[in-house]
């Protein structure tokens, strides 16, 4: 049994805030403290950890990062030179590993869980190559993860979509997408830029929400509010995991707002919404639209969304949305690699730098961090940097401090393009953000959208995820090094150290639906995939420690 | 006799993944589906078997072990090469091995 | 005190600060070196109308391409000026003039201990010209802009270093008769070119339009130089022309230096005091004009 | 007051010669051997410098001998006078000889493995011997001399990098390998041998000059930059010819050459050259000038 | 072997109904092989010239004229212009293309550079249409252990972990290089066979020094090496995951059972005996 004694404790879903507590664990989980015994070191194999005057909270939880499987790894490989400065040693608790803005397996738990984060889930994994992403993930010591399975692209989902019988349409799909979902170990349904990785297939351009895609002449519209449909249907506990369409292109707020509109009512996770913020200027350039789009969440409470802040400095951006990727490819003159994934998706790497001397990057920076100050309830919006999209995870404790921290917020946008505050309003915002507040954004709140009823609190029957922050002034130091880390009950990282290994648990789904491709479909797969059905579902022997969260 | 199928053959990366193998007693004893390498190799993967040697003698697995062992640790600049008709699995395993001796890990890829 | 006969007024030279440039011009022979530098110099006889004063200063110290070259003096009185008109005239004096190139010519540093008070970019700016075309090369710590053109490439260096100097050194050659005075000023010029960091701005290195500061007329800052003109001795009350005097020659000078400044005086003045000049003189403001004064018996001694 | 006397004291100009004593089993990372780690130190101290030799780290004393003495030696720019530093020995397995040294003198009596002076900032290192491969990689400034030849990646970029050699002169007196100065974006680097096929990819900026015979497909894929060729050499069909002249900046650069002790026949300096521009695949504004005549 | 029926020229697809009808094959080698003679148009190009030739493709696709070609009469690589300039233009209009290529382009002289230029060129065509690039992987499992390096380690091959981390350098850290250069004092060969692909100067070095190898048959490196430990080889006698070229991750399947214990289980072995000593 461990228990940490006399902190202050954040735990937003139990409605703490602040107050000191005492945190039991045993078994992994934490329990309810057994009266008002004091728990004696040494004695009935308790141990303590005196958090007096220290803060306590439940193990952070990214809702969206990319840190494994195939786009991940073109990444590392198309960029040695994100490795050779920043390395891991080998200890006896310890693999060593390589990469800043694309570490290493390894090396992403060790950094994950060195900033108090226990749970991440990888946010796009193409069903043929789960097994990669499950692979990788197998690697990611001190973390709970589970993957999201990609559908925006696919050609099953489109065939499916494209049948006239409105309700064989619907039940199809609906088996498919729990089929694609089990056979790819996935945790949710995942759409990117729906529709409109196909159509650059084709060579075409941008896809508005109605326009055709080849081969089947299904639109985004329908594609995005099938895959809805179907996840409400099978009772899934994160909805609709979306990467909306014309993703960093001015004006993209109107496609934005238009998806909400046409998903009004109902659940949906909008990810890296920063990107998917942007005003159209005259000249061709874009300004920040984070006003009105925050302005609809906060008159919808129904959706979530996280944030995908940049980071000045190096990132990796990978995503199966390939011709965004070609396209900053060809605005950079970077490397870029790009992968097509037969029937299902595309993808693609290039590597950049984000610049606060730079005008748009100023300007995207600052539209980050209006979002998070314009939505209004925390529970709707999430920290991320859409890592390594916007920049690494690692600067998750500079985006804290920003928010908490109104001076030093201005003292950074004085290094900013001066021209910024003509585009954003950010210079005007005085909001600040509280330790619960915090607490929302890195936990409870994901937990809460990705359903995981044992994640995110200290309450009895919480898994023993905590983190135990110093406080300090500067909230970047607290955050980047908390006293004490643990994991599943274990303590595996103390004073912003690794000393201890372990493997957390894999979330997988079982919606209530056949698990069995739908027989229509049997056909084309085989006569279109280059495996075997039989090979394409992902073995068991890929997930070592599974836990499945029942549907609602 | 048993029947295996959606066979994935491991003789070049294409993995073709559609052979039907055939296997009585312990032995494969048809395959179809394969390219005639493919076929071959799975026909005769249990002929011409290394032998478990050490200098030249035939030893115990355990003994194999201990001497493998005894190589690697003492060596300065040991070299782990090949890895490209295993496992990842396997392949997982020998790069710990690699970080625990210091050693340089290669595979064809590199020429 | 006499020279050679000649009396030397007590009084001193009045000069200021201005800051100078060394432009080294070189070509395939002292020919079009010549053509260069000369158009580069020419129409720049005084700060008040031209904007800057130059002359060519002698044969090029060193010539980093190994061929003729003729080192110039531009000064001006801000680094500002000195951009605008460097620009242009290496721009339309160098550049246009066949197989010209141009150099920063105070490297090595004339022999000067302060830092430099600026390096302009001029070559850097310049570049333009060459349309995208333009690329450069840097040559052991220094950079140079190569700028194609029809004949070729104009190779340029990007920056010119500008250091604070001397305008205004002069003395006045005081004599008995136009002639005497022109021949005196002659002698000053000749013996004035064998030194080095020092320009002559006017004509010649000879200028008989001396000026006084300020005028009747609002519009202009500088007037005749009333106290020296021999056809106002007899109405100007501030006439400084001792008698016998009927014609007054100036030598100005500008240097890189004070000390290269009052060398070119003492070898001036030496030179001029011939037979037929009755005193050698200088424009002195009363101390008000400049911070550099050359005290006229000092520097002889 | 004492601290500042007791600076004095130890920085004394002085000479420290490392003699190998025993040619190592494997390949040994010497990064800690530079001008800037030996100043101010005791034989002792010197020794006790680490060493990687193969997988596990020695110490400099296992494989040298070590010598101080006290000489005239010039002061340095900066601030306190840096030792100069002597290695006399076959070095060819030593790695990372003078790795981003910034001043100093290096002086290797024998030849060096790969990666000598890479990341190099400033200072001289001079190599009486052959260079491995990645001689200068990554450099920045300062200047290095080898009397031999180098091998593959001389100035170049490591892996991955968009950008290689950033400054500074390398100048080889023998031959040099291939992918020389490859992906260069400004610096000097002069080969008074032949080299290997690639000189000079990729550049964005910078000299290269060839004296000996030049590999095949000099200049492929370079942005800008010059690649200067002493004797003909083929060329990609991806540079044109321009014009035959004779540029002034060449003159310069032969000057510098010489003074940095590249040494040319004087005549070299009135060369005129057959101007090609390319790589036309990256926008053709690189240049290939290939000697045509000696005037 | 069945790349040609079952992925590439023969195989029958969503957008390729009808197989080898509606596709164009073009193959470029030294020498005609069963698979030019299958191609629609074959290029035999000069040995060691596979850089000139995307480099000229690169530039006839952006329509830059080649220098000192003679736009009637020259050639590049030993192939006519006029052929290049056709394969440029089918190349920039089909609707999806791939190039396939092995290691003649991998060993030829350039190597690694005629990649890079390669994938210059991919890159480029993606302006105009979809265009992909696909190594020839020989040996079935090398996609894997590129993939499991780097995603552990950071770096595909030639990873070096002689200061306990991972350290990447191709030419440094690579098998026929460091071997060359007998650098190497003991050598752990798994699942490949050295004696038969190697150099004969790196073989040399080997059997100077002790080695150790895991494999299931024997081969030309078995005879000579200190440690022959037998295996059961995978997707036969033993289960686990293999990628296919094209990056696509499969499980293979155990069959029979053998007399030895599977690489992956001598390994932990090894490792456990190394790490506990």
């Amino acid at each position: 049994m461990l228990k940490i004694v006399n902190g202050q404790v954040y735990d937003p879903i139990n409605g703490v805030r602040g107050a000191v507590k005492d945190i039991c664990i045993t078994g992994g989980k934490i329990v309810a403290e057994e009266g008002n015994k004091p728990a004696r070191p040494g004695c009935d194999g308790v141990e303590i950890i005196d958090a007096s005057g220290l803060i306590v909270m439940p193990g952070g939880i990214d809702i969206h990062s990319h840190i494994a499987g195939p786009k991940v790894n073109s990444g590392r490989l198309l960029c040695p030179e994100d490795h050779y400065d920043y390395f891991t040693v080998a200890t006896p608790w310890q693999r060593s590993s390589t990469g800043y803005t694309t570490p290493g397996t390894f090396l992403t738990g060790y950094l994950y869980a060195r900033m108090g984060y226990t749970t991440v889930f990888e946010a796009a994994a193409p069903p043929l190559k789960a097994r990669h992403v499950h692979e990788e993930l197998q690697d990611t010591p001190l973390l709970d993860t589970g993957c999201y399975t990609l559908m925006g692209n696919n050609y099953m989902v489109m065939k499916v979509l494209s049948d006239p019988d409105g309700s064989r349409r619907q039940e199809r799909l609906r088996e498919l997408v729990a089929w694609l979902l089990g056979s790819s170990k996935g945790y949710a349904v995942k759409v990117v830029n729906p529709g409109g990785v196909e159509n650059w297939k084709w060579g075409r351009d941008k896809v508005d929400l109605d326009t055709p895609v080849p081969p089947f002449d299904v639109t985004p519209r329908q594609i995005l509010l099938g895959l809805a449909g179907a996840v409400e249907e099978l009772r899934l506990l994160h909805p609709v995991h979306l990467h909306a369409n014309h993703i960093g292109q001015p004006g993209n707020y109107r496609t934005t707002l238009a998806t909400m509109g046409a998903l009004a009512g109902r659940r949906l996770h909008l990810t890296h919404l920063q990107f998917h913020a942007y005003e159209a200027t005259p000249k061709g350039g874009f300004r920040s639209a984070a006003p009105q789009v925050a302005g609809y969440l906060n008159e919808h409470p129904e959706f979530t969304c996280d944030v995908g802040q940049i980071i000045f400095g190096p990132a990796t951006t990978m995503t199966a949305d390939a011709p965004l990727q070609f396209s900053l490819h060809r605005l950079t003159g970077n490397k870029w690699g790009n992968c097509d994934v037969e029937m299902e998706t595309g993808s693609g790497v290039v590597p950049l730098v984000y610049r606060p001397q730079s005008l748009p990057n100023a300007i995207q920076w600052a539209i980050g961090l209006e979002l998070f100050l314009l939505v209004t309830n925390p529970w709707q919006i999430f920290l991320t940097t859409d890592h390594p999209n916007g920049g690494p995870f690692t600067a998750y404790p500079q985006v804290i401090r920003l928010l908490m921290d109104g001076d030093y917020r201005r003292a950074q946008m004085e290094r900013l393009h001066p021209k910024v505050k003509d585009y954003t309003l950010l210079a005007e915002l005085d909001r600040e953000y509280t330790l619960e507040e915090i607490a929302i954004i890195t936990r409870a709140g994901p937990a809460r959208a990705l359903g995981l009823k044992h994640k995110g609190h200290l309450g009895a029957g919480a898994d023993a995820d905590v983190a135990i922050y110093r406080p300090q002034q500067d909230k970047e130091a607290m955050f980047a090094r908390p006293v004490y880390v643990i994991k599943g009950g274990k303590i595996v990282v103390r004073d912003g150290q690794v000393v201890d290994s372990c493997y957390g648990k894999r979330f997988l789904v079982s919606p209530p639906a056949p698990n069995r491709l739908p027989e229509e479909l049997e056909e084309d797969f085989a006569a279109f995939y280059s495996i075997s059905l039989s090979n394409y579902t992902v073995e068991d022997a890929y997930v070592a420690r599974p836990e499945v969260i029942p549907c609602a | 006799m048993s029947i295996h199928k959606d066979v994935v053959c491991t003789f070049c990366s294409c993995l073709c993944d559609d052979l039907e193998v055939e296997v009585e007693n312990n032995q494969i004893t048809r395959v179809k589906s394969a390219c005639a390498i493919g076929r071959n190799k799975l026909l005769h993967a249990r002929s011409n078997l290394a032998r478990l040697t050490a200098g030249n003698k035939t030893v115990s697995l355990d003994e194999a072990l201990d001497i493998a062992a005894g190589i690697l640790k003492q060596a300065r600049f040991p070299l782990i090469y090949g890895l490209s008709s295993t496992t990842v699995e396997a392949q997982r395993e020998a790069i710990a091995i690699g970080e625990l001796i210091g050693a340089t890990i290669d595979n064809p890829a590199s020429y | 005190m006499r020279l050679n006969g000649v009396t030397i007024e007590d009084t001193f030279a009045e000069a200021f600060t201005m800051y100078g440039a060394r432009v080294t011009v070189t070509a395939v022979n002292e020919k079009w070196a010549g053509h260069a530098a000369r158009a580069a110099t020419g129409f720049a006889t005084s700060i008040i109308g031209c904007g800057v004063e130059a002359g060519i200063e002698g044969p090029a110290l060193s010539s980093p391409d190994g061929r003729p070259g003729i080192d110039c003096l531009f000064f001006t009185t801000s680094k500002e000026d000195m951009e605008k008109q460097l620009l242009n005239r290496i721009g339309q004096a160098v550049m246009t003039t066949p197989t010209a190139a141009c150099y920063d010519g105070l490297v090595p540093d004339y022999g000067r201990q302060e830092q430099p008070a600026a390096r302009l970019k001029i070559g850097g700016k310049l570049r333009f010209f060459g349309d995208g075309y333009q690329s450069s090369k840097v040559i052991d710590g220094r950079r140079f802009w190569r700028i194609p053109v029809m004949e070729g490439e104009f190779l340029v260096q990007e920056e010119f270093t500008v250091v604070k100097g001397v305008g205004g050194g002069n003395f006045l050659i005081l004599a008995e008769t136009a002639a005497a005075a022109l021949a005196a000023a002659e002698a000053a010029v000749e013996a004035i070119h064998a030194v080095r960091g020092v320009i002559l701005p006017f004509p010649g290195g000879v200028v008989r339009s001396g000026s006084q500061v300020g005028s009747r007329y609002k519009f202009l800052k500088a007037s005749t130089n009333v106290a020296f003109c021999p056809t106002l001795r007899g109405i100007a009350a501030q006439t400084m022309l001792p008698p016998g005097v009927n014609a007054v020659l100036e030598i100005v000078i500008d240097g890189l230096t004070p000390e290269a400044v009052a060398e070119a005086m003492r070898v001036g003045i030496r030179a001029a005091c011939l037979e037929g000049v009755r005193g050698i003189s200088a424009g002195n403001y009363g101390g008000r004009l400049g911070k550099h004064l050359f005290p006229l018996r000092q520097i002889l001694q | 007051m004492k601290a500042s006397s007791d600076v004095g004291d130890e920085s004394v100009p002085v000479r420290i010669t490392l003699f190998l004593k025993q040619t190592p089993p494997v390949p040994v990372e010497a990064e800690s051997i530079n001008p800037e780690s030996v100043t101010a130190k005791d034989r002792r101290e010197i020794e006790d410098l680490p060493l990687w030799v193969g997988n596990s780290k020695e110490r400099v004393g296992d494989y040298f001998r070590v010598e101080v003495e006290e000489t005239e030696a010039q002061q340095d720019d900066d601030n306190a006078p840096l030792a100069t530093l002597h290695l006399v020995g076959d070095l060819s397995r030593f790695k990372r000889l003078g790795w981003g040294m910034s001043r100093g003198e290096m002086l290797i009596r024998g030849s060096v493995g790969p990666h000598t002076g890479a990341f190099m900032r400033g200072g001289t290192l001079v190599i009486q011997g052959q260079a491995g491969d990645w001689l200068g990689a990554h450099m920045q400034g300062g200047k290095i001399l080898v009397q031999g030849s180098a091998g593959n990646f001389a100035g170049a970029a490591y892996r991955g990098y968009k950008t290689g050699m950033q400054g500074g002169t390398i100048i080889i007196r023998d031959d040099a390998g291939q992918m020389l100065g490859a992906r260069m974006r400004r610096g000097v680097i002069a080969v008074g041998g032949n080299c290997g096929d690639f000189a000079g990819f990729g550049m964005a900026a910078g000299t290269v000059v060839v004296r000996g015979a030049p590999g095949l497909r000099a200049g492929a894929q370079m942005r800008r930059g010059t690649i200067i060729l002493l004797q003909p050499g083929e060329l990609l069909p991806t540079f044109y010819y321009d014009c035959t002249y004779g540029p002034l900046f060449w003159r310069l650069l032969y000057n510098y050459l010489q003074q940095e002790g590249f040494a040319l026949p004087p005549d070299y300096r009135e060369m005129s050259f057959k101007r090609f521009s390319g790589d036309a695949n990256e926008g053709g504004k690189g240049e290939i000038l290939v000697c045509q005549s000696l005037n | 072997m069945r790349h040609f029926t079952r992925y590439s020229t023969l195989a029958k697809g969503l957008f390729t109904p009808r197989g080898r009808q509606g596709k164009k094959i073009v193959v470029v080698d030294v020498r005609l092989t069963p698979t030019a003679r299958a191609a629609d148009y074959f290029l035999q190009i000069k040995p060691g010239t596979d850089f000139e030739v995307f480099n000229a493709l690169r530039a006839l696709i952006k329509g830059l004229r080649l220098g000192n070609v003679d736009p009637g009469t020259g050639t590049v690589a030993g192939v006519t212009l006029t052929a290049w300039q056709e394969l440029a233009q089918l190349m920039q209009s089909c609707r999806y293309g791939v190039v396939f290529f092995g290691i003649g382009t991998t060993m030829s002289r350039g190597k690694e550079m005629n990649i890079e230029l390669l994938l210059t060129l991919i890159r480029e065509l993606n302006r105009y249409t979809r265009f992909y690039a696909i190594p020839m992987r020989g040996h079935g499992n090398v996609t894997g252990i590129n993939h499991v390096l780097t995603w552990q380690t950071g770096y595909p091959f030639a990873v070096n972990f002689s200061r306990g981390y991972p350290r990447y350098n191709p030419g440094e850290f690579s098998v026929v290089d460091m071997l060359g250069r007998r650098e190497v004092d003991a050598a752990f060969i798994i699942a490949t066979d050295p004696g038969a692909h190697l150099p004969r100067a790196a073989v040399e070095h080997l059997q100077k020094i002790p080695t150790i190898v895991l494999e299931p048959h024997c081969n030309l490196t078995t005879p000579w090496a200190q440690v022959v430990i037998p295996v059961a080889p995978a997707g036969v006698g033993a289960a686990g995951t293999f990628y296919r070229m094209d990056n696509v991750p499969l499980r293979v399947k155990k069959l029979v059972d053998f007399p030895y214990p599977s690489d992956e289980e001598v390994l932990r072995a090894l490792k456990e005996r190394i790490a506990n000593a």
